[in-house]
């Protein structure tokens, strides 16, 4: 398998925090990545260099063999990198059809093209019924619950055609039911060829879903390699499971 | 234990439009954890918004000891010894971590008592002392949480009603709230606790209550609602494969 | 119409003033005069036996409600005759509005050099001269100064206004022709406040005459400001703000004042057609003390309808445009005449501040006392 | 070059001034995310009643600042509880920009029937004198007002930076929710913050009222001025106003003295356009997180 | 959808047909004069909705590009002479506004760096800039001399400009309507939400804003070219005013923000009001606190706009009636037709 994004030795600092200090590591493409760490050890602040959200101090990002040059987030995401935010963002005041609209990845000459085409909505409501939003799919996403708008941040992703998925804590606040029907989701697409890389303190989804998985500890690697391996290194029982 | 600290009858609450609450009952024991769990968007944290006085209830009695604190403001209903940690992000971004954790004692007028417990605190949670000058907002995800849970320990409630205390906690420090929670109940406070991490919450739990749709549907112990399998599969989700 | 002899419905006559905004202040004075006018000239039995009514509106200032309010004036309630508003901003587009229908556009003040560019055959200003000669009088004083008392170096602080910046350019133009150095020129937008810069560079060129063209507020704010910096030049003239008289000295200190000069096109002392009676009715109106030049403006427009709707007995504005461009008309204003796009013919006069007063200094014809010169220094 | 140096003792001595008017905007809109558009029409407001005292009572306008204060902060409270408060829920910023929009014009129009559009200003004895200092000259009116800024803004930063109402001011503004939940009351605490801003409007309308002359419709060419100063230093930052309105006086007068008047204040728009685009949040504002 | 949309049409012909109609109608010159400041502020407002409304830019440097097309057309006038006193300066329009779109292209893409109030002050910024250099380069445009354009002989004097005016009106109300139910409006909405998250869903921001921008300010452009002919005098101060700014914005406020007919409802019912108010009662010098107060009023009774606010009490009296949510689909267009 190669290498569909690869993090060279980046750092980022702010004021006198080094949040992310020398990071090192790859994605390989069709994986389902983890990334664990304790808290505070880095995880988002890599994400957000990732999708270009932050201009990293030092070091590189490339995706899919490219250097990614300046850092905006709409140009990788239209590269194929498509992310999900830790605390949910949604757009508040369109619904939550539109939500999912907004997402799906359309030309820009569809710019004038119909809002919500057919195509989307009928993907939106199938997406939206499966984490029982069905009903709300007409209200505004500022009138879910905390869950809810995880849970609609997560159906984002799945409305474009990404390479490779970043899920910040997909399955904190959410009910535990749902988790799996996101884990089934998660399963499908991967078998379709996409690739994941995902934030994650819930350990046994992490250790039943993804291989290989990634340690980070302040801001640089700690350990890295199959599941189980991790579960039982002494450094990442030090750092971060604690027993 | 055995008598009824807070008891919620029929309550019916909601945001502008519609309902969100139908009828709400609910009892929660004086001394006693209490867990509720249940899908997303069942009413939970709405529970805690009505009872904290976020939201005014349409019908219904909310009471705290008996007495009527259901319609009363945040500020009255603090006042009568009940403490909200939110779901939502709740810290002030743009204060330091240090004056986060000494608004949590706004109400106190004995600066003696606020440092005494402030320092307690700082002992208990190293990040509230390590981080005190730096502003709250900068913190990550999980040590937000930590520093919301820390500011709360800063008053000594009758009552506290925590949110998904645990969401983006890593193990150890979830391991630390859970602790927490269950130490700040032997003091002798009763705790609210809404939980998604639903078993780690029952499993501390002496009493759970099980929503759906804006009502309760089941109650029992602990560890009763664990033992059942049909709330296992219906809120639960599969028993865990392999426990790390 | 009109024209009927047994007609007694009054005369409308509409105007349009600023109750507020830029121009307010002006608006009220000339509101007094108008008023005072109608009052006057109904107390005596109207014109043509007819009773005068004035229809007054509020423009904000804003061209695109005075457009508004002489439309209506005009095509919604059928005035008779209008008259102007104040400030050549307001007048412009207004006089177009008049010219579309018609009728006469008798204005106090517009006067800017861009209401006549217009080539409007319906403009009367009811003025001595043109507003960017209003600074001649001052040039022609100085240049009849023998040499050795004639200022040697001169300073042009000039607002960026269409009737303040032209006045000081046409005396530039004369000095410099006659060999007076410019040492300092300096134009600043209207909404200056802070003078203190201006003064400051001023003083350092140190000319021995200062020729501000100026409006009111600015005026003041450029003598306060030369005050506090202990700059005293010694000839000041000022375009406008010095030939007010109640709140020049209210301004800037009653013990500043003296020395300085303005132009004025009305003072009043004046022996001119109906003043004696204008001042008494004012103040008998409006109490004592010191009256705005304004107002006498825009009484004399009134004095101006009168006479020429007496002469051709109607009120067909056809007629009336006809008739003012022909010989010349008396009013408090003087004996006023326009060329065919309406610039009047005359002279303003120049005016000092003496002994505490305003007082007419030059042309000798008009003068109640000789210039005192040079300017003593700022009292403080 | 003695020219230049005078122009910048001019203009840090006017950007004094300045700093005092946008230190209540700043503060307002730190305290409750509302851009108070009226706070150049409550200088106004202030310029007007220091000098009905002085004019009428006698009393010495800088004195006078002590007796207008409490009536600009009850207008203030005033203000908020009828206005301010009803809008806080929903619709934010862009509605708080129309109410006080609309509160400027009613206090105009108060202003223009009471006391009519005519130009004013106060003159006391020491309003035209000034100090010569190493051969500069220095107007003794704008020296009381630099120190009276200096006083009044660091009063304020003390009050928010170290006291417990300073705190729940700024808790209040930043998450009204958990400041609810923590017991302040953010009603009385918005409107008290509310008064405050609007009660420096008093001292910089006493202050102003001797500098300037002012109408009724003076308002309209400060607030712009003020607005570029807020926003230049950083919104909510009172160091930054005071850097702002520093850089705003100095700039202006050195570019007036230097090229023009005309195009003293086109140079500084440019710059604050320059500076903004390269730092939106202003000289000293700061980046939140946000929800990254 | 489809359904709503074509009623939407229905509707809006409706309104269209009548404006064409009116200054036929009627004929007296005070009416056709009031009703051309009505269109123009509507078409104002319409075409600051167009960016404010649905992005959530709040410009308040609008009407700089007013003044551009009035400056524009004087010019043509004065100094490259199109000499013609009839419909030739109003057939020029299409060619100010797009000139005037052209040139705002590096002004938005710099402005639309910032954000929020930010956004708005550089905006407010820019409007004293323009009217700064307008005072300031004397050579082309007089100055605060000001340049006069000469008046036409239009037989009904005022009904050419109403009918320019009506069809710029036209043209921004037509976009206005499309952009809510297109894409590109989709992400406006989005990007007034939540500008980063839309980034990252790959919306591309800077572009959308940046031809929204210019063609709401094209539309602006025009307006104030009609205006200078219709004046006959263009001076900094008025071409390029605050007042003007406010008078466009307050009825998309009114009306309702991001709708389609609420800023015109707004300027429907705020310009008359305003210049009848000045007419009628202004020498009483209460006129201005008589418009603050009547403006606060509706502020405060209608905190979100007629169009939104009417719209929530319908929602409110519906759901009243019946216990079950909101019926599936957008919210948006709740409001929208
Ligand atoms: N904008 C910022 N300003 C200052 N410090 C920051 C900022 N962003 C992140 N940090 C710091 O960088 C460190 C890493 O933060 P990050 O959010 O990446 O952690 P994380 O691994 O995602 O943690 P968690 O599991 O709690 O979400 C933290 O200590 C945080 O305080
Ligand atoms: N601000 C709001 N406006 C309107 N409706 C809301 C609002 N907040 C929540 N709701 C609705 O109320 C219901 C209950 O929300 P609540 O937040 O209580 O759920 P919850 O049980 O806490 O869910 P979660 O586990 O996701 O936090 C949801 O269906 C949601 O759609
Ligand atoms: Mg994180
Ligand atoms: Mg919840």
């Amino acid at each position: 398998m190669s290498a569909l994004l690869e993090v060279r030795a980046l750092t980022k600092r702010f004021g006198g925090v080094t949040a992310v200090d020398g990071c090192t590591f790859e994605v390989s493409a069709g994986s389902i990545t983890a990334l664990i760490g304790p808290n505070g050890s880095g995880k988002t602040t890599v994400f957000n260099m990732v999708t270009g959200y932050l201009r990293p101090d030092a070091g590189a990002v490339s995706f899919d063999g490219r250097r990614a040059s300046r850092p905006d987030p709409a140009r990788f995401y239209r590269a194929g990198l498509s992310r999900t935010f830790q605390q949910p963002r949604v757009f508040r005041e369109l619904t939550l059809v539109e939500n999912l609209a907004v997402a799906a990845n359309r030309p820009w000459w569809a710019l004038l093209g119909r809002d919500v085409p057919p195509t989307d909505r009928r993907r939106a409501e199938e997406v939206l019924a499966d984490f029982r939003l069905g009903d709300l799919m007409g209200n505004k996403a500022r009138e879910l619950s905390f869950g809810q708008q995880k849970l609609l941040e997560f159906a984002a992703v799945l409305m474009g055609r990404p390479k490779l998925v970043l899920l910040d804590e997909p399955t904190a606040g959410v009910n535990p039911v749902m988790v799996e029907t996101m884990e089934q989701h998660i399963r499908d697409l991967h078998r379709q060829g996409i690739t994941f890389l995902v934030v994650e303190h819930e350990m046994n989804l992490v250790m039943r879903l993804c291989d290989p998985v990634i340690v980070l500890d302040h801001g640089a690697k700690l350990a890295e390699g199959r599941p189980a391996e991790v579960q039982r290194d002494p450094l990442v029982l030090d750092a971060y499971l604690g027993t | 234990m055995g008598t009824a600290l807070l008891r919620l009858q029929g309550v019916v609450a909601g945001y502008g439009r519609g309902d969100v609450l139908h009828g709400v009952d609910l009892t929660v024991e004086e001394g006693a954890v209490t867990c509720l769990i249940g899908p997303n968007g069942a009413g939970k944290s709405t529970v805690l918004k009505t009872v904290s006085g976020l939201l005014r209830p349409k019908r219904g009695r909310i009471t705290l000891l008996g007495r009527d604190i259901g319609g009363l403001s945040p500020q009255a209903v603090l006042s009568h010894g009940v403490v909200h940690v939110p779901q939502e992000r709740s810290l002030f971004p743009s204060m330091s971590v240090w004056d986060n954790v000494l608004m949590g004692g706004f109400v106190l007028r004995d600066r003696a008592v606020v440092r005494r417990r402030i320092e307690h605190i700082a002992d208990r949670f190293p990040i509230v002392a390590n981080r005190r000058h730096e502003r709250a907002g900068s913190l990550s995800g999980g040590e937000q949480k930590i520093v919301e849970i820390a500011r709360a320990l800063m008053l000594d409630p009758v009552l506290v009603l925590m949110d998904e205390p645990s969401t983006g906690l890593d193990p150890r420090a979830r391991q630390l709230v859970f602790h927490t929670i269950t130490e700040i109940n032997e003091g002798g406070r009763t705790v609210l606790l809404v939980e998604q991490n639903a078993r780690s919450g029952l499993a501390i739990a002496h009493h759970g209550a099980v929503m759906e749709s804006g009502r309760v549907r089941l109650e029992g112990t602990g560890s009763s609602l664990l033992a059942d399998p049909e709330v296992a599969r219906l809120f639960l989700g599969a028993a865990p494969a392999n426990r790390g | 119409k009109g024209t009927n002899s047994t007609n007694t419905k009054p005369i409308v006559i509409g105007i349009s003033l600023s109750a507020s905004g830029d121009f307010s202040d002006p608006s009220a004075a000339a509101k007094k005069g108008y008023e005072l006018w109608a009052k006057t000239v109904d107390a005596h039995g109207g014109i043509m036996g007819r009773q005068v009514q004035l229809k007054i509106v509020d423009d904000t200032s804003s061209p695109d409600q005075v457009v508004t309010n002489y439309q209506n004036l005009i095509t919604k309630d059928k005035v008779d005759i209008v008259f102007g508003p104040f400030s050549t901003l307001l007048s412009a587009p207004a006089a177009k509005v008049a010219n579309r229908y018609g009728y006469a556009f008798i204005e106090p003040a517009g006067g800017g050099p861009a209401i006549f560019d217009e080539n409007l055959h319906n403009i009367f200003f009811v003025q001595p001269a043109p507003v960017v000669d209003s600074g001649t009088v001052f040039a022609n004083y100085i240049l009849s100064l023998p040499a050795d008392q004639r200022p040697k170096t001169a300073g042009y602080p000039e607002l960026d206004d269409p009737f303040a910046a032209p006045i000081a350019e046409t005396v530039r133009q004369k000095f410099e022709a006659a060999g007076i150095t410019t040492v300092f020129k300096q134009i600043y937008p209207a909404e200056t406040a802070e003078f203190t810069t201006i003064v400051t560079k001023l003083a350092h060129a140190s000319p021995d005459i200062v020729v501000g063209g100026t409006q009111v507020a600015d005026a003041f704010g450029l003598v306060k400001a030369m005050i506090s910096e202990k700059f005293s030049p010694k000839f000041l003239f000022l375009s406008n703000g010095s030939n007010d008289p109640v709140n020049f000295p209210d301004k800037i200190g009653a013990s500043n004042v003296n020395g300085v000069f303005g132009a004025g096109d009305w003072f009043e002392d004046e022996k001119s057609p109906g003043n004696a009676e204008f001042v008494a009715a004012y103040h008998a109106a409006y109490g004592p003390g010191p009256i705005d030049s304004t107002s006498a403006e825009a009484y004399a427009c009134g004095q101006i309808l009168q006479a020429v709707v007496s002469k051709v007995g109607s009120l067909d504005n056809g007629k009336i445009i006809a008739a003012l461009h022909q010989g010349s008309w008396a009013s408090v204003e003087g004996n006023l005449s326009w060329n065919s796009v309406g610039e009047p013919q005359g002279q303003d006069l120049l005016v000092e501040w003496i002994g505490g007063k305003l007082v007419p200094v030059y042309p000798a014809s008009v003068a109640l006392a000789a210039p005192t010169i040079p300017k003593p220094n700022w009292a403080g | 070059m003695h020219l230049l140096v005078q122009a910048v003792i001019l203009g840090i001595l006017i950007g004094g001034v300045y700093a005092l008017m946008a230190s209540g905007l700043t503060l307002v809109f730190g305290i409750m995310r509302v851009i108070n558009v009226a706070q150049g029409a409550m200088v106004i407001l202030g310029a007007y009643l220091s000098y009905t005292l002085f004019s009428s009572v006698g009393i010495d306008p800088l004195l006078s600042i002590l007796l207008i204060a409490p009536v600009m902060f009850a207008l203030g409270v005033g203000i908020h509880r009828v206005f301010i408060r009803a809008l806080r829920a929903e619709s934010g910023e862009e509605m708080s920009l129309l109410v006080t929009w609309a509160t400027a014009l009613a206090i105009e129009g108060v202003l223009s029937v009471t006391y009519t559009t005519n130009l004013r200003s106060t003159i006391p004895g020491y309003a035209q004198r000034s100090w010569i200092i190493l051969g500069y000259r220095v107007a003794e009116v704008r020296v009381f007002g630099f120190v009276i800024s200096v006083v009044i803004l660091s009063a304020l930063s003390l009050l928010l930076a170290r006291t417990r109402f300073g705190r729940s001011v700024r808790a209040t503004v930043q998450n009204p929710t958990s400041a609810k939940l923590l017991g302040v009351d953010a009603d009385r605490v918005s409107a008290l913050g509310f008064g405050i801003g609007i009660s420096t409007a008093a001292a910089a309308g006493a202050v102003f009222g001797i500098i300037y002359p002012f109408n009724p419709g003076s308002h309209y060419d400060l607030i712009s001025r003020l607005l570029s100063i807020v926003v230049l230093g950083g919104l909510g930052s009172l160091g930054g106003a005071v850097v702002a309105a520093l850089l705003l006086g100095v700039g202006e007068s050195v570019v007036a003295v230097m090229i023009s008047p005309s195009w003293s204040s086109f140079v500084f728009f440019i710059v604050l356009i320059v500076i903004l685009v390269f730092r939106p949040q202003g000289l000293f504002g700061v980046r939140e997180r946000g929800a990254l | 959808m489809n359904r709503l949309s074509a009623a939407g049409l229905a509707r809006g012909g409706v309104v269209m047909c009548a404006l064409v109609a009116f200054p036929f109608v009627f004929s007296q010159h005070w009416v056709l004069n009031m009703a051309f400041f009505v269109l123009m502020y509507a078409g104002l407002a319409q075409a600051w909705n167009l960016l404010g409304g649905y992005s959530g830019y709040i410009s308040l440097g609008h009407v700089a590009f007013f003044g551009l097309g009035a400056y524009s057309e004087a010019i043509l006038f004065s100094h490259i002479g199109i000499g013609s006193r009839g419909f030739l300066p109003l057939l020029v329009l299409p060619a100010i506004g797009i000139a005037v779109a052209l040139t705002s292209v590096p002004v938005a893409w710099v402005a639309l760096r910032t954000r929020h109030m930010t956004f708005a002050i550089v905006t407010l910024t820019l409007l004293f800039v323009v009217q700064q250099l307008a005072f300031n380069l004397r050579g082309l445009t007089h100055g605060s001399q000001g340049v006069s354009v000469p008046s036409p002989t239009f037989s009904l004097y005022e009904r050419p400009f109403y009918l320019a005016l009506l069809a710029i009106f036209a043209l921004a109300t037509l976009v206005t309507w499309h952009v809510r139910r297109d894409r590109l409006g989709l992400m406006l909405f989005a990007i007034r939400d939540d500008e980063d998250k839309a980034r990252g869903v790959g919306v591309r921001a800077t572009e959308a804003k940046v031809f929204t921008f210019a063609v709401s300010v094209g539309m602006t452009a025009m307006i104030g070219a009609v205006w200078a002919y219709y004046i006959g005098y263009v001076y900094p101060q008025f071409a390029i005013d605050p007042l003007v700014m406010i008078g466009s914005l307050l009825p998309v406020f009114l009306g309702g923000a991001g709708t389609v007919w609420g800023p015109v409802l707004g300027a429907f019912i705020l310009v008359p009001a305003q210049q009848w108010l000045a007419y009628r009662y202004g020498a009483s010098e209460l006129y201005l606190i008589a418009y603050a107060a009547v403006f606060l009023a509706i502020i405060l009774l209608l905190p979100r706009g007629i169009l939104p606010s009417i719209a929530d009490m319908v929602a409110r009296r519906r759901d009243g009636r019946t216990t079950p949510r909101l019926p599936v689909g957008s919210a948006r267009e709740e409001i929208a037709s």
